[in-house]
């Protein structure tokens, strides 16, 4: 990590940051060379917490949720000698969406539905196991599980793992045994709540949140206590200030985010209490300032004539203090939400150097299509630039901080829209990016994916579908429904790009010797050159690819990379669901768009290490 | 010039005269025995079949018409319930339009206009009974489907997407869009038949400026069928893909538009007023130049109107759709075009009033239903004025005013006409003659009936009720004058009664008519009542418009083959004799193709296996139809 | 009776004075026309009783042209009334759409078979969501925006304005200048399947003061239910049948498939007009709607006498 | 031409009474059966349903309103809940078989919503399920909607309905 941190102090970026801040107006053509500087909180903060590098403790391996590990034994030169240390597979053939963890020399894996928890003993050879936890679920969480039964990830935290069930409980097991230290339930299946997403762990405080904005469920996000399990605070995403958590210490940078209750006023009445607004996606933490950042999920219902207003805090980004949960500032991606783009995707945390001194970033690539570089101080939009085909929108003004949406692509009841790019699931969806201190890149796994959709009645009752749009989603243009980018976040522009033919589901890992690791749908597992996004090295598994790869030095002090294979998710249902493939709207118009997959892949659930020979 | 114009007959020719009529009676005999009666094509017999048709089927809208009454005749009557009560105005509306009115007048028109320019019959005698059979089939398929519960009961103007596949589901619709389809063909058949009739077969010298006002209002008819009826076609059609194949041109979520349907449907519908409406008005001006017994006043006028009206009534479908809001500009133009139509009508009402101002009145039962039209078609024609007014329009629309004002058209504008013409050519079609004491005593009923049935419903419709409701609140206060509407619907039916007393009872025991009882001025009158299937011994040739009254009957067309089924095509302005065409004999085919239409149309429903069917079925019935006569009949006969 | 004859509106009045132009004209012209007639009759009776009934094939040249000029005259005669019709049609179709500001905006949407009408406040938390019952202020132009949520419907009030179409895909309009306070009846005008004979609209149009008072009790959420029964009432409708299609705001019934019920107590009909809302009337309605509206699409709810009673008392307090 | 067309009546109202017949208040013929778990006959109450047209018709209006097409999707081609065009059943596909589905609901997230529908639109919605799969009588299918358009399922599944015994559950 020292050698990986002193790389990253030596890296100057693509823009100054004073050019940055002031030229945005301009566009990103008008950017000036690089000169800025940027640098990783996350290399910073390693030694502080006292984490040994070679480990992988958090879903996304730090709170800055940079996916970057500082490895360097697989390089790419050798990186084509890359080949199956060992394998596991789960017995569960539906999406594997989750990050293996490794602290010190175990290896801690949650699967999806019914959420078992294995560790791994990494001494013993082959992946031996070390215990197994079975969290046996309610059953009937499956059926309001909007996108397939995944779980995202475990976290791990002074000797415990904390993980959340599909049926709303968030467990506690002591690492060491996998006993059970408490479970606290925290929503409702019968009121369509679901938990899919990993725990952060931050000062003692496990944060989780629900998932269910296709259900009318009223979205928060909850703290917990490290050691009992007791509920600390919870923030709901809409309604009166009080139970958003909004008091004296709130100051949204832009005027149209401050006002009282505006959580209650911009919805019709009483639509708050089924609008949406869940947290399910991965939560940074900045300790510096001492705030987390999380995205808000869409508002509900899909059809948005029947909420009418800006339908505050969904789609969009809120900085809280850990202790209490009290909001410091709030920015809406995408104010009164159109097509479904939630604003959950990560945040990841980076300084910057600049001639007027350092500047506290996040960089955030949004389902709308824009990447956004944010102040993360006080939530101001330094820039959002198109990293996808969008049709919907043109351009974030930055004085009001408002997307300005094409009003001949908003969806009407009883009327069908075509070519709305990025389609539902957005530009990027959840598949989480990576950032490399040492190239100042980020690694955009993404979609390329438009649809032609029709406002329905959505008609809500209790624990069922709350949506109200049928949707038909196709690939963008071109024709490939992924994208696998490398994007310069301060000069706003992509640095290279492959084309997936399928949307790019899984996770990315960068490492310290410059090599990306991602996966796709068909079963490929793919390491590209971080620099010039050449292919080096892949191989075929045995169902396509929609985890998080991670890496980790093995207490053999080989370095190791791990990744789930076990196709699913929204994207990849059709395959372990068996949708029929013939309605275009099944599950919520994605089928349209992969109606090949089941011919390209097959369900399976399989985690995957690899080691150099 | 094939044949020769004589223009006085040889005196001496009465055994010549008796062989003639052998040979003639020979070629032209009808087909006798059960078979026959599916074989024949003879252009009478065929006529006279679809009159009947056509009245059983507006006996039958008339018998859905009284049960709709009675449901209406009490504030929240549950007496027939909603279901049934859509199926009834659907069915009520659709049959007097497609099944009576329409067919109606063009059997008029296929019985009387060979007759009056001097035909033998019809130019294409196998089309002609092609077209009844498909109607006929159209006519009893519908009502099979009411009797079935199938019965389409979205309004005679099914508005898409009531009538579309998502809220009218089953085979209902389906069955109206079919029929609808088929009865427009069987429709189109016929007008095609009677303008090549009447542009091509007049007796020599009736020049078009020597028409009978009669034929001239079939001519124009027929080409306003011809203009009219694909688009109706066309739109059902298109509905019938909705429904079946899974099409969306009525489908506004993906871009089509219910719109679409109601333009298509009006650019019809409103023509289809004109359809029905302007036959009778040859029939009223034949009936006022009888019986005022001189030329009619303004011959050019009134031609000019009829075809003024042809015209115009394509310009003024939207006035149906003023509601819709449509922009302003256009309201305006369409307002225009709807109230500048009252033109060409009055002036041949004007003109009829001035014949009468100087004829020598005959005051028989024909001249007392044309008095009634002209008071009914008059109110009509003003509230028709009053609808055409966008801020009016759209107080009255889709009320019971407007309900009041159609049947203020329709009936009086063409089912008087119709009636009057009915009593009128009765001894032609029959040989008998009309009680005249039954026959004006019919009159008053129905007209009484009539004004007590429908005025009230002017008053409905401006105190607030709308058109298609099965039942109403009593506190509406709309309960007085829908009774009194359902007692007038009764008096209408005695009055009907009487007048088909007075035909049963004609029939039966009625006075021998003679060739022309009326002394009147048109060609049919010159020949035996009911006619000989070949009409004319001799054809005749004409000078005038009125042939009878100038004195000129014994101008002859000598020289035709007797023994063939000979006409004389002449030319379309002048009528100068051009050739003799020889016509097709009896045939089965036409039936059979009808039955192959039929079968197509009605499969289609059910299953899409019906396109190749009625293909192979339509090229065989095709086949034969057309497979070649035998030599003695040779297609264009060689003259000496 | 009241009608199209009996306006309360600007634009009712209006259109009844153009209709009494047209009417009158009319009049003068149908009597003229039957006068004419009867005159011809008498005459060429006369006549035919003085010179026999022989028909003249040719007659006097001077005697017709005199006739055609007759009728050239009363062609012009008609031309002229009917461009003067057509001139006081288009001035009179002027005030039909006569809209001084600022409207107050209403959205109407039609249902098979009811009516839903929404009133959009100056806050998205104030709008005011109810069915079967338009409310208006007098001397206020209200914009109505029309919109079909299924098939072609028509709004048609004849006091207050002539009619416009509710066409599935198109958004259409209607500018209200109500003048005269009182209830007036609206109904569906275009066929629009089974019930369309019990899709009525009962209009209010209240002085100003009575109409924001109206509107601001109707933005309150649904009062808690404060007896046993209507305690028990609100769970039945809660977790029962009524929820998967109604909405009751502030509670968990939030589903959009049938009519807003937030204040239903306040209303003086009850299933778009079909009968007048007492507790009776309601019962009845719950317990079997397809006997008084067959065809509705509000199923018999299947509840006990006593589960009804409750349902009942809870509605019943829903003012 | 009478005989011909007394006997094209006959046929055509042997087959097209029951199929177009609408009757609004639809008593439940069935239910009690059902309620004791009897076996259900395939005779006349059940036709009542399944060769109507107007049942099938409010199945698929139901099947939107009640939020069917929220899981199973509009086409019924499955998201969070299964697919139901493709004529695989999880718990057998006989009339009783997706009635009881619906009534009781399925351990797997399919909730129960006997309480909450009244008996006669359950078996429309069970007429309209089973439509999907193409197992009804063509004549009585529903037509497409006045929405998106989704099309048919490309193969006709067998037309007969499966017998009432509930397949092995799938893994």
């Amino acid at each position: 990590m020292q050698a990986s941190s002193r790389a990253a102090e030596t890296l100057f970026i693509a823009a100054t940051l004073g050019l940055l801040v002031f030229g945005c107006h301009r566009g990103p053509a008008d950017a000036e060379p690089p000169t800025g500087r940027v640098v990783l909180i996350g290399g910073r903060l390693a030694p502080a917490s006292g984490v040994e590098d070679g480990e992988w403790r958090k879903v996304a391996k730090d709170d800055a949720n940079t996916r970057f590990s500082g490895l360097a034994t697989i390089t790419p030169g050798n990186v084509a000698t890359l080949r199956v240390a060992w394998t596991f597979k789960t017995g569960i053939a539906r999406g594997h969406e989750a990050a293996p963890l490794v602290v010190g020399s175990t290896m801690y894996v949650v699967t999806p539905f019914p959420n078992r928890v294995h560790a791994f003993d990494l001494k013993a050879p082959n992946g031996t196991p070390k215990w197994t936890y079975e969290a046996h679920p309610e059953a009937r969480a499956q059926g309001v599980a909007c996108c397939d039964v995944v779980n995202r990830g475990a976290a791990y935290d002074d000797g415990r793992v904390f993980f959340n069930t599909l049926d709303d409980h968030t467990i506690a097991l002591d690492a060491a045994t996998g006993r059970e230290l408490w479970n606290t339930k925290l929503g409702e299946v019968a009121r369509g709540e679901t938990m899919t997403m990993a725990p952060l762990v931050v000062k003692g405080r496990v944060l989780v949140g629900n998932s269910g904005g296709e259900l009318g469920v009223r979205g928060w996000l909850t703290a917990l206590d490290a050691r009992t399990g007791e509920i600390a605070w919870r923030a709901y995403s809409t309604g009166p200030d009080a139970d958003v958590l909004i008091g004296a210490a709130f100051k949204p940078y832009y005027a149209g985010d401050r006002g009282v209750d505006l959580g209650v006023h911009s919805w019709p009445p009483e639509r708050w209490k089924i609008g949406g607004g869940t947290v399910w996606g991965f939560v940074s933490y900045d300790p510096e300032l001492d705030l987390l950042y999380y995205g808000t999920a869409n508002p509900g219902p899909w059809n948005n004539e029947q909420r009418v207003g800006d339908n505050k805090w969904t789609s969009g980004i809120f900085a809280r203090r850990p202790a209490d949960g009290s909001a410091v500032w709030f920015y809406q991606w995408s104010p009164h939400d159109l097509y479904d783009y939630d604003g959950v995707n990560e945040s990841v945390l980076a300084d910057a150097d600049t001639p007027n001194g350092p500047r506290k970033l996040l960089f955030h690539a949004d389902r709308n299509g824009y990447l956004y570089v944010l102040d993360r101080a006080n939530g101001q939009v330094l820039s959002a630039t198109q990293f996808g085909h969008v049709t919907t929108s043109r351009g974030v003004d930055l004085t009001t901080g408002r997307l300005n949406y094409v009003a001949e692509k908003q969806p009407h009841v009883g009327q069908t829209v075509h070519d709305i790019c990025p389609g539902s699931p957005g530009a990027k969806d959840w598949q989480p990016m990576a950032f490399s201190p040492k190239t100042a890149l980020l690694y955009i796994p993404h979609n390329n994916l438009c649809q032609d959709e029709e406002g329905m009645q959505a008609n809500y009752i209790a624990g069922t579908p709350f949506v109200g749009e049928a949707i038909k989603m196709r690939p963008g243009p071109g024709g490939n429904r992924g994208v696998f980018s490398a994007w310069d976040p301060l000069g706003a522009r992509e640095v290279w790009h492959i084309d997936e033919d399928l949307p790019v589901w899984s996770g990315a890992l960068v490492t310290g010797s410059n090599l990306v690791f991602y996966g796709t749908m068909d079963g490929t597992f793919k390491a590209v050159d971080a620099k010039t996004g050449a292919l080096l090295w892949h191989a075929e598994l045995d169902s396509g690819v929609v985890g998080q790869p991670i890496t980790y030095r093995g207490p053999d002090g080989k370095q190791y990379v791990a990744v789930f294979s076990g196709v699913g998710g929204w994207a990849g249902a059709v395959v372990p669901a068996k949708l029929d493939v013939t309605d275009p709207t099944a599950a919520l118009g994605f089928v349209n768009a992969m109606r090949d997959l089941p011919q390209r892949t097959r369900a399976g659930g399989t985690l995957y290490v690899f080691t150099l020979p | 010039m094939t044949s020769t114009v004589a223009t006085e007959s040889t005196p001496d020719s009465r055994s010549e005269d008796a062989r003639l009529e052998r040979e003639l009676t020979d070629t032209w005999r009808l087909c006798r025995g059960f078979a026959g009666w599916f074989c024949e094509t003879n252009h009478t017999v065929i006529a006279r079949r679809m009159l009947v048709t056509a009245f059983v089927f507006f006996a039958l809208g008339g018998v859905e018409a009284l049960l709709m009454r009675l449901e209406l005749a009490r504030p929240d009557n549950h007496f027939i319930g909603p279901d049934r009560y859509d199926q009834l105005f659907t069915v009520h509306g659709s049959t007097m339009m497609f099944l009576f009115a329409v067919p109606v007048m063009q059997a008029m028109g296929i019985y009387l206009v060979p007759l009056m320019v001097g035909a033998r019959t019809v130019a294409f005698p196998r089309l002609n009974a092609y077209a009844y059979y498909t109607y006929l089939i159209g006519g009893v398929f519908l009502y099979v489907s009411l009797f079935t519960d199938t019965g389409p009961d979205t309004g005679w103007f099914s508005y898409v997407p009531l009538s579309g596949p998502q809220f009218s589901p089953g085979k209902r619709v389906d069955v109206w869009s079919q029929v609808v389809t088929f009865t427009e063909l069987s429709a189109l058949s016929t007008a095609a038949n009677l303008i090549v009739t009447t542009l091509k077969l007049r007796a020599p010298g009736m020049a078009l400026n020597r028409m009978p006002l009669f034929v001239w209002a079939e001519l124009v008819t027929s080409f306003m069928v011809i203009f009219a009826m694909p688009a109706v076609m066309l739109a059902t059609m298109c509905l019938a893909l909705d429904r079946l194949v899974g099409t969306h041109f009525f489908n506004s979520a993906v871009g089509g538009d219910p719109l679409l349907w109601q333009h298509l449907f009006w650019f019809f519908g409103h023509p289809e007023v004109y359809i029905i409406f302007l036959p009778a008005l040859g029939m009223v001006s034949s009936i006022v130049v009888t019986f005022s017994r001189r030329p009619v006043v303004g011959y050019l006028p009134m031609v000019l109107s009829l075809v003024a009206t042809a015209f115009l009534g394509f310009g003024l479908w939207v006035h149906h759709m003023f509601a819709t809001g449509l922009a302003e500009l256009g309201q305006g133009f369409f307002t225009a075009a709807s109230i500048m139509i009252a033109i060409p009508s009055g002036v041949q009402i004007f003109c009829w009033i001035a014949t009468l101002w100087s004829g020598r009145l005959v005051l028989a039962t024909p001249l007392w239903f044309v008095f009634g039209f002209v008071a009914i078609f008059v109110v009509g024609g003003l509230s028709g004025v009053m609808v055409a007014s966008v801020p009016i329009d759209l107080q009255v629309h889709d009320t019971f005013f407007v309900v009041a004002h159609l049947h203020y058209v329709l009936i009086g504008g063409a089912v008087f006409p119709l009636l009057g013409g009915i009593h009128y050519w009765f001894p032609k079609l029959t040989g008998r003659m009309l009680d005249e004491r039954l026959g004006k005593a019919g009159f008053v009923l129905t007209f009484t009936g009539f004004n007590l049935t429908f005025f009230p419903m002017h008053l409905l419709g401006l105190h607030g009720m709308p058109r298609r409701i099965y039942t109403y609140r009593a506190a509406t206060g709309f309960g007085p004058l829908n009774l009194l509407a359902t007692v007038g619907a009764f008096v209408l039916l005695a009055g009907l009664l009487v007048v088909l007393t007075n035909v049963v009872r004609a029939l039966l025991s009625g006075r021998d008519a003679g060739p022309d009882p009326w002394q009147s001025d048109t060609l049919e009158w010159s020949v035996a009542s009911p006619p000989a299937p070949y009409v004319y011994e001799h054809l005749p040739c004409v000078a005038g418009r009125y042939p009878l009254w100038e004195g000129i009957r014994d101008c002859v067309v000598e020289g035709m083959d007797p023994r063939q089924r000979q006409v004389l095509v002449t030319a379309a302005l002048d009528a100068a004799p051009d050739h003799v065409y020889v016509l097709p004999g009896p045939s089965i085919w036409p039936l059979l193709s009808a039955v192959a239409t039929g079968v197509t149309f009605i499969t289609m429903i059910f299953t899409p296996w019906a396109v190749p069917l009625g293909l192979a079925l339509g090229t065989v019935c095709l086949v034969g139809w057309f497979w070649p006569r035998p030599p003695h009949e040779p297609l264009l006969a060689e003259q000496p | 009776m009241t009608g199209a004859l009996d306006p309360a509106s600007t634009q009712a009045l209006a259109i009844s004075i153009l209709w009494w132009v047209f009417f009158w004209t009319g009049l003068f012209v149908f009597a003229a026309v039957l006068v004419a007639l009867v005159v011809a009759c008498v005459r060429g009776r006369r006549r035919a009783r003085r010179e026999g009934s022989a028909a003249e094939a040719v007659p006097e040249r001077s005697l017709e042209q005199r006739r055609e000029r007759a009728v050239l005259a009363a062609t012009v005669l008609s031309v002229v009334i009917l461009i003067g019709l057509l001139v006081a049609s288009i001035v009179g179709g002027r005030y039909i759409y006569g809209n001084p500001s600022p409207p107050l905006p209403v959205k109407v949407i039609a249902h098979q078979w009811w009516w839903e009408i929404q009133y959009p406040g100056p806050r998205s938390s104030d709008l005011v969501v109810t069915a079967n019952e338009l409310h208006l202020p007098a001397g206020r132009t209200a914009e109505l925006e029309l919109q079909a949520a299924d098939v072609i419907h028509s709004l048609w009030i004849p006091n207050l304005q002539g009619k416009r179409d509710l066409i599935p895909g198109h958004t259409t309009r209607l500018s209200i200048l109500p003048e005269r306070v009182g209830r007036y009846d609206g109904h569906c005008a275009e066929f629009c399947g089974l019930e369309h004979a019990r899709m009525e609209l009962p209009v209010f149009v209240e002085s100003p003061e009575r109409f924001s008072a109206w509107l601001t009790a109707q933005r309150r959420p649904a009062p808690a239910p404060s007896t046993p029964e209507a305690e028990r009432g609100a769970r039945i409708f809660t977790k029962g049948p009524c929820a998967m299609c109604h909405t009751v705001t502030g509670t968990d019934a939030a589903a959009s498939v049938g009519p807003d019920l937030t204040h239903v107590a306040s209303r003086a009909w009850l299933a778009a007009g079909a009968l007048p809302n007492s507790p009776r009337n309601l019962r009845a309605w719950l317990s079997d709607p397809q006997r008084l509206k067959p065809g509705s699409q509000m199923p018999p709810t299947g509840l006990s006498e006593s589960e009804l009673d409750d349902v009942v008392h809870y509605l019943g307090s829903l003012r | 031409m009478r005989a011909p067309s007394l006997l094209l009546l006959a046929l055509l109202s042997a087959a097209g009474c029951r199929r177009e017949r609408r009757s609004f208040s639809e008593p439940s013929p069935l239910q009690a059966r059902v309620e004791r778990a009897e076996p259900l006959p395939s005779g006349e109450p059940l036709s009542h349903f399944l060769d109507n047209a107007w049942a099938v018709s409010e199945g698929a209006r139901l099947f939107g309103w009640y939020n069917c097409a929220g899981c199973h999707s509009l086409g019924g081609g499955g998201g969070m809940g299964p697919p139901l065009r493709d004529g695989a059943w999880r718990y057998g596909g006989a009339p009783a078989d997706v009635h009881r589905s619906i009534v009781e609901g399925r351990p797997n997230g399919m909730p129960a919503f006997g309480p909450r529908i009244p008996d006669y639109q359950t078996w429309q919605l069970v007429a309209y399920v089973l439509s999907l799969s193409g197992r009804l009588r063509l004549d009585v299918e529903p037509g497409r909607p006045e929405a998106i358009a989704i099309g048919k399922p490309p193969v006709m599944v067998s037309k007969k309905l499966p017998s009432a015994e509930p397949l092995p559950e799938a893994p």
